[in-house]
């Protein structure tokens, strides 16, 4: 719930849910029921509360996502396919004092652009990353990814992933765990109002630890594709509560400081 | 006939894409060259979608068409970006389910169809794209019923889509019937 | 030749792939080509010994061939401008190695993200080398479906009788479009020559090694010599292109791929107005025809070039043929396809 | 008089379903018209239940609904 | 100016970038270009704000070039050849994106892994885009060690005001050699134009984006438009080269970099045997001075052009003159230096 | 101890130990003392002792062991810094009938290469990684790697590796175990007989796994490059076993079958 | 006599040292002598002492060693 | 002068590189246009290390030189690569110590310096370097044996090795006497 939006009052109504001020009026190119477009509100809740908007660079990935500069009313920087963080490093190392952060596709962190993930995270880069993990490419059309599950059916993988050819659903946020230059890893996911509350909160934990210069986050995404997974949105958030957690538990992974 | 092209459009989910495959694919059985053209890309996404069939008895040059010679269009944006594109005397087939304000061209030969309530009465909105194009044989008459039929039955076939056959053929003839009421209408 | 089938440009490549015996296929998703992935991923794996992967990058994928065609086995990827912008390094590799590849660049608009319609942008990076040092591709540039499945088919034989990459140059409309296609019949994989080159385990041979490295600079000049002495080998014997009316037209119009075909719908609608507008189709862009191109220009004032990009082939039109003569350039960018009834504006400027 | 009142931006909305899901009023449901992007859009068929819980809003992903609640006396 | 030091030219252009202004520098080590990273590591530190970061890859570099770029900040890669390909996706971004940077290519033999030696084959991919779709970098060649650092520090200038990357396009043997340089003094970085479509934080203003993308073609195709245009300006505006004795040469020798600077020593062993050898030496190779070459070319029977590659530079010499004029090229590859007195054999076969 | 080697006498003697047959007579281009020739050799003997000279293909790194052709005598393939593994993949995927090994210095796997060694471990490509880390680039002059350790001066980090800039010992094992894909992960030494008997048995293993179809394997070798930390190969040895084993220990980190 | 026996590849040799190290008998040493690679290479100084247990070789990065061993009666 | 080319070559370690640049340093102080170019890279390693130091009276074309005007030779790879390449009437320097077979043309003025016995006699092998550049300096007449030193100075303070200053100008002075006597020797 947007806190900055509890003054106004309608008769003897109050406004308690608004659109955030970091988003403008332009409208999302989301499907519907595409958790995205919760994301990105919630990151743009975080921006009006935390009071940084003016300070705040975003940096959106080619993928689903790629039009954030449409809608978010901040500055933002639209990279290559999967080079998000490394572009995200590059603005935050010239300018310190900005508030920065990455948002990418699972294709894009988890695929094209591990290398730069995994690097930004093991020098412990002081920027925060979102990382939308929706178990496949949903820009092009839901081609598989490295999250994609083992069985699912994906237009690259028409038979359902099989972990002999192709391989077993990446965990990116356990494996960067391992490393050393992480501050704060969680998994969240978005389906509910519980769920969306705790993620609203991680995100502001992480922007805080950017603030204050603990170093690098990550809060990976579970997030549902309803048109690639050839579900209605209700029956893709069941999907993400049935299946997709039980490969990617939801939760803090590490925290250090 | 030297080249005659149609422009299929609408939302997402309306059918469009296999409408134009259809064509080509009939006009392709008939012997003629043929050219498909989708719009592609996210664009499509919550947005209109749209492609461009081409039939012609000689090799076909561009398949992209700025002036086609008919227009399928399944929703008011579609009319809107495409209708005052077609050509003199051409064709526009329109979804009058959803689109009320149908200001086109006087000069097109406008064939309005109410597609979702023919499809609701045969008891699948899935076939208005059937409905519209069978609408489409009738009023421009360059692919007839049974070639479209045959030509439709080959592309669900071919994706393993054979049991749709029946009710879209049904679908096709209730558009082509309607049609010819509607240009009784349109020339009364 | 099997049955005529309607299918989409990416469709018919892959499927001509398959049948020219490629059984090694990588490549990451990337629109306008996505449909390319999508067929091998429903077909290869159905192939004896048949691969199917989809890498973890453009540059995996492009690794991937490296260590296939390594093996002497035919490979191929495929992707679209910014995809192959990435794979520069490993192609100069390939090309460096001297290994049979073959490369699909379904191109969209550029530069960086661009968009996803078609564009002809990376002329240059296809034919001068958009990665480093001196080598060639043989790059081939269809203009219909049909043709996109035949060069295909041919770019193998190509690859393996010269040990050279081949790229596919198309663009968004080709790969995106149906046309009815008359495919190839597959071919018999055991006819292919041996390739003693191969590393397949030495298996009582001497060992074999694929590198494109030379610590020593003679040695490097050498293996350069080497390289471009087969350049000159393929420009004499490889060069195609295909010409309409040219005997004795008014203005000569140079186009490749999608540009081309449009070409066609501007020279029957000059024939209304009373103009002869010729056609000069170079269907290998390189080697670039231009020795034929240099004979051609010879009976015309115009050479007329039309590009779906800022002017790239219409250098090599201009090195074929003696500074005299006109030269124009009409381009269209960013996915914009020039209209058959544009180019003839522009044509008509030099009637 | 209703605890709480929500608007609908039916423009923005795409008609996902997801914030009558959410709402433990039953207020909300789809309509039968389409809007501009041909979108069932969703509308409060049950506003005098709403209880202004804003779960309506965190759900929806694409920012449309706005929620007002009725305030204690004196705040 | 400040005092005479010898210098590398790796070191030369490090420094000369650190007193350009330049606080960012991220970088992937190669040879011949390790130096360059190394004077940065010892002295990018030591610089208020100053960030030296070896990134994890070429690539990972050019996206941070990419980043510190948007923010408006002076910033500064370098690599060598190989490296150089793997950044064309991220150039191509940069470019499409108008983003002020600076690439520095210490060029080796190739094609593929190649070897370390001097080589100039990486012309064609800085001056007609090694990346995808229509764009241009300015390209600087330095001869000299001095000339290196101060083109770099030009190069700097040029980037800011045309929102532009500009390539240093040097080689093994510049990178490696020393030579006494006189350093320009340190501008005043508070001096700098503002950059008011960088993207630090809106704060109060319309809120920034950097991005090539346009996903409607219109409104790529007037981005385009606008490139070319801007590409035009700098055409006009930014063309350099240098010439000796062309006024009434025998023959005229065109080259750039390394060998231009053995032109002189050829030019010195003709004088001796009566041959008038006039050199004319492009600094930008994009944008390639062809009209003053045009211009010279008009004097002569015969311009000669001597590249380390296999013929690159000369397509442009041969686009940019009358072709009834001789235009014959020597080359020399992988790595191989060529000899003065080997340059005017050739170049007695044509007097 | 080659195996091979057994049954050869001169006199009354036995020969009990020479260069293994995969190896030519080539010397090697390594420095003096470094592990790199070591390594070459167990692997070598590996081969010999299996069997497996005939089918195996090795794939050299761009690095110090870019030579290897010159004196591995079986086919080998030398792809672009980085890309082993997935060229590696390639060629294994192309004939899995070859025995298909990938040699990587620290450079090449854990940085330029990262995005291609996490997702072939991933994949549980079946394929047998070699993992030199040598804590810096050796071929290019001792520049700063991943793995370089804290404080530790290098060309790039002449004042010794800071975390804060430049992050930490990147631990691709233990990064890497974390994945479904790998079957066997292992950290290696061979600065004395002990750990040189155990790391021939580990390359020994791999194979066989490999051969057994079972996938995966990655070797990682704590190997030293005297020239670059400017030591003696006396005090290289012990800078393994007092400070690079601190930050690497030794031994098996995942055997999955 | 001695129960093994060591062959050092002089030209092979780069004089690193470690089969020095290695060895628990003493047997090894480095020449004064310079190789064609301008190496002072190892060279047995003990040969006497020599068992034939094979480190020297083991560790050796040059593959410059070649050991043999007094076989057991019999065997 | 016109223009006057070393080549310096040897094992890695034998102080190679650093000669060249001395000798490149000290032109530059003697207001002279100057190059130094080294070998470089992988072959460096265990085999031999090179550089090719010019000093000039006008500005220097090409730093690559195939015919130098003087070798420092300090191994035998080194003499037999370079040796034969040499401009006639050319200088060869070499190391005696490491040199058996010092089979060279005629036409060179060859001054054989045992470096290694005489850096032995100073107490440190590592000057084995200097002990050559001032035999060089003696024999080729380019650059006086003080230019040399406050060259060498200049050159090892920039580097933060001052405290080698004093044992190398020793170095160069032993070497500039070792020659002179060589030379007698040669023209008796
Ligand atoms: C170099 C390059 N390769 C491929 C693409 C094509 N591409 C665009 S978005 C995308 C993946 C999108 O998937 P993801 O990152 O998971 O984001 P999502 O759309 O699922 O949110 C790909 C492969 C590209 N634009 N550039
Ligand atoms: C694309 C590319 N980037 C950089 C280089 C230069 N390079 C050669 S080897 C190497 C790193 C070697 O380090 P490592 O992989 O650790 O192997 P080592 O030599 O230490 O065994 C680098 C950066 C290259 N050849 N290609
Ligand atoms: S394709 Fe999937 S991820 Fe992309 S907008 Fe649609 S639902 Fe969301
Ligand atoms: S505010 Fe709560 S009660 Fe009211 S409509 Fe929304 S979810 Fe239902
Ligand atoms: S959640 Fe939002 S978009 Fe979905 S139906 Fe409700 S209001 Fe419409
Ligand atoms: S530089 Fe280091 S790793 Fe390379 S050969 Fe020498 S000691 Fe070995
Ligand atoms: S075999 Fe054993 S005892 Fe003999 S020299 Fe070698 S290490 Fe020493
Ligand atoms: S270990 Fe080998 S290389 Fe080292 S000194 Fe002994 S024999 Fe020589
Ligand atoms: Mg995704
Ligand atoms: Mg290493």
């Amino acid at each position: 719930m947007s806190e900055k939006a509890v003054a106004e009052n309608t008769g003897k109504m109050k406004k308690v849910f608004d659109k955030p001020e970091t988003l403008n009026d332009q409208q999302f190119s989301y499907c519907p029921g595409c958790h995205h477009g919760v994301i990105n509100r919630l990151i743009a809740e975080a921006i009006d509360e935390l009071g940084i908007q003016d300070t705040t660079v975003g940096t959106a990935p080619v993928g689903c996502s790629v039009f954030m500069y449409k809608w978010f009313d901040i500055d933002v920087i639209q990279p290559a396919h999967g080079r998000v963080s490394a572009v995200a490093t590059g603005a935050k190392r010239a300018r310190p004092d900005l508030t920065v952060f990455a948002y990418q596709g699972d294709g894009d962190f988890a695929s094209i652009g591990t290398n730069n993930s995994a690097h930004a995270a093991n020098r412990g880069e002081n920027i925060t990353t979102f990382f939308i993990n929706n178990t496949l490419y949903g820009m092009t059309g839901g081609e598989m990814a490295p999250t994609t599950l083992i069985g699912q059916k994906t237009t690259t993988s028409p038979q359902g992933r099989t972990a002999k050819d192709f391989g077993y659903p990446m965990k990116m946020s356990e494996m960067l765990a391992e490393l050393d230059g992480p501050t704060y890893i969680t998994r969240q996911a978005v389906y509910d109002v519980k769920r969306i509350d705790q993620a609203k909160a991680a995100i502001k934990k992480a922007f805080r630890f950017q603030m204050e210069d603990k170093g690098y986050s990550l809060i990976e995404f579970l997030s549902a594709c309803p048109i690639n997974w050839g579900m209605d949105p209700a029956e893709a958030n069941e999907r993400i509560r049935e299946e997709v957690e039980e490969v990617y538990p939801l939760g803090d992974i590490i925290e250090r400081s | 006939m030297d080249q005659y092209s149609t422009i299929i459009s609408g939302f997402g989910g309306q059918g469009v894409i296999l409408t134009g495959k259809i064509i080509a694919r009939t006009g392709m059985e008939e012997g003629m060259e043929v050219t498909w053209l989708p719009s592609y890309g996210p664009e499509m996404r919550g947005g209109t979608a749209n492609c461009t069939a081409i039939i012609s008895s000689d090799l076909i040059g561009s398949p992209v068409v700025t002036e086609p010679s008919s227009l399928i269009a399944f929703n008011k944006p579609s009319l809107d970006k495409f209708g005052s594109r077609v050509q003199e005397d051409g064709l526009i087939v329109l979804n009058s389910s959803l689109i009320d304000d149908c200001s086109t061209a006087e000069s097109n030969n406008v064939i309005p169809l109410p597609v979702n309530e023919i499809a609701k009465g045969l008891g699948n909105q899935k076939v208005i794209n059937m409905v519209a194009l069978g609408g489409w044989s009738k009023a421009s008459g360059k692919l007839s019923l049974s070639a479209l039929k045959k030509g439709m039955k080959l592309t669900l076939e071919e994706s393993g889509k054979a049991k749709f056959v029946e009710i879209n053929e049904k679908a096709l003839e209730e558009g082509y019937e309607a049609a010819k009421e509607e240009s009784l209408a349109s020339t009364t | 030749m099997g049955e005529k089938k309607l299918m989409r440009g990416n469709e018919a490549i892959a499927e001509a792939a398959i049948r020219a015996g490629c059984r090694n296929y990588f490549a990451y998703p990337i629109t306008p080509q996505a449909e390319l992935l999508q067929w091998m991923a429903e077909n290869m794996s159905e192939q004896e010994n048949g691969t199917f992967l989809q890498a973890e990058s453009e540059i995996g994928a492009i690794s991937m061939v490296y260590g296939a065609a390594s093996t002497g086995e035919r490979t191929m990827t495929s992707s679209s401008s910014p995809g192959i912008s990435l794979k520069q390094e490993g192609i100069s590799y390939i090309a460096g190695s001297e290994l049979p590849a073959v490369i699909v660049n379904i191109m969209r608009g550029g530069p960086g993200l661009g968009n996803i319609q078609p564009a002809q942008g990376d002329y240059f990076q296809a034919t001068k080398g958009g990665g480093h040092g001196d080598y060639r591709l043989i790059a081939l540039a269809p203009s219909t479906v049909p043709e996109a499945a035949e060069l295909t088919f041919e770019a193998f034989n190509l690859a393996d009788k010269y040990r050279n990459p081949v790229i596919i140059l198309a663009d968004g409309m080709i790969g995106q479009m149906m046309e009815p296609v008359e495919l190839p019949s597959p071919v018999d994989t055991s006819d292919f020559p041996s390739k003693p080159w191969a590393t397949t385990g030495k298996n009582g041979r001497k060992s074999n090694t694929i590198r494109s490295f030379a610590l020593g600079a003679e040695d490097l000049k050498s293996i350069n010599q080497d390289l471009q002495e087969k350049y000159r080998k393929i420009k004499e014997a490889e060069t195609r292109y295909e010409e309409i009316g040219v005997e004795d037209p008014d203005v000569l119009l140079v186009a490749f791929g999608t540009v081309a075909r449009i070409a066609r719908s501007t020279r029957r609608l000059a024939k209304e107005e009373g103009i002869d507008v010729g056609i000069f189709r170079p269907i290998t862009l390189w080697p670039f025809p231009g020795d034929r191109l240099s004979e051609l220009s010879r009976k015309v004032d115009t050479v007329f070039t039309v590009e779906m990009n800022a002017g790239q082939m219409v250098e090599d039109v201009r090195l074929s043929i003696n500074s005299d003569i006109n030269t124009p350039f009409y381009g269209e960018q960013g996915g914009v396809v020039p209209d058959p009834s544009r180019i003839l504006e522009e044509v008509k400027k030099y009637v | 008089m209703p605890r709480g009142k929500v608007e609908i931006d039916a423009d923005r909305c795409k008609g996902c379903g997801l914030c009558i899901e959410a709402c433990p009023q039953d207020v909300l449901s789809l309509s039968d018209d389409f809007n501009a992007s041909g979108y069932n859009y969703a509308a409060t068929e049950n506003p005098e239940d709403c209880v202004g819980c804003g779960f309506c809003g965190k759900v929806c992903p694409d920012v449309a609904i706005t929620v007002y609640k009725k305030q204690k006396e004196g705040v």
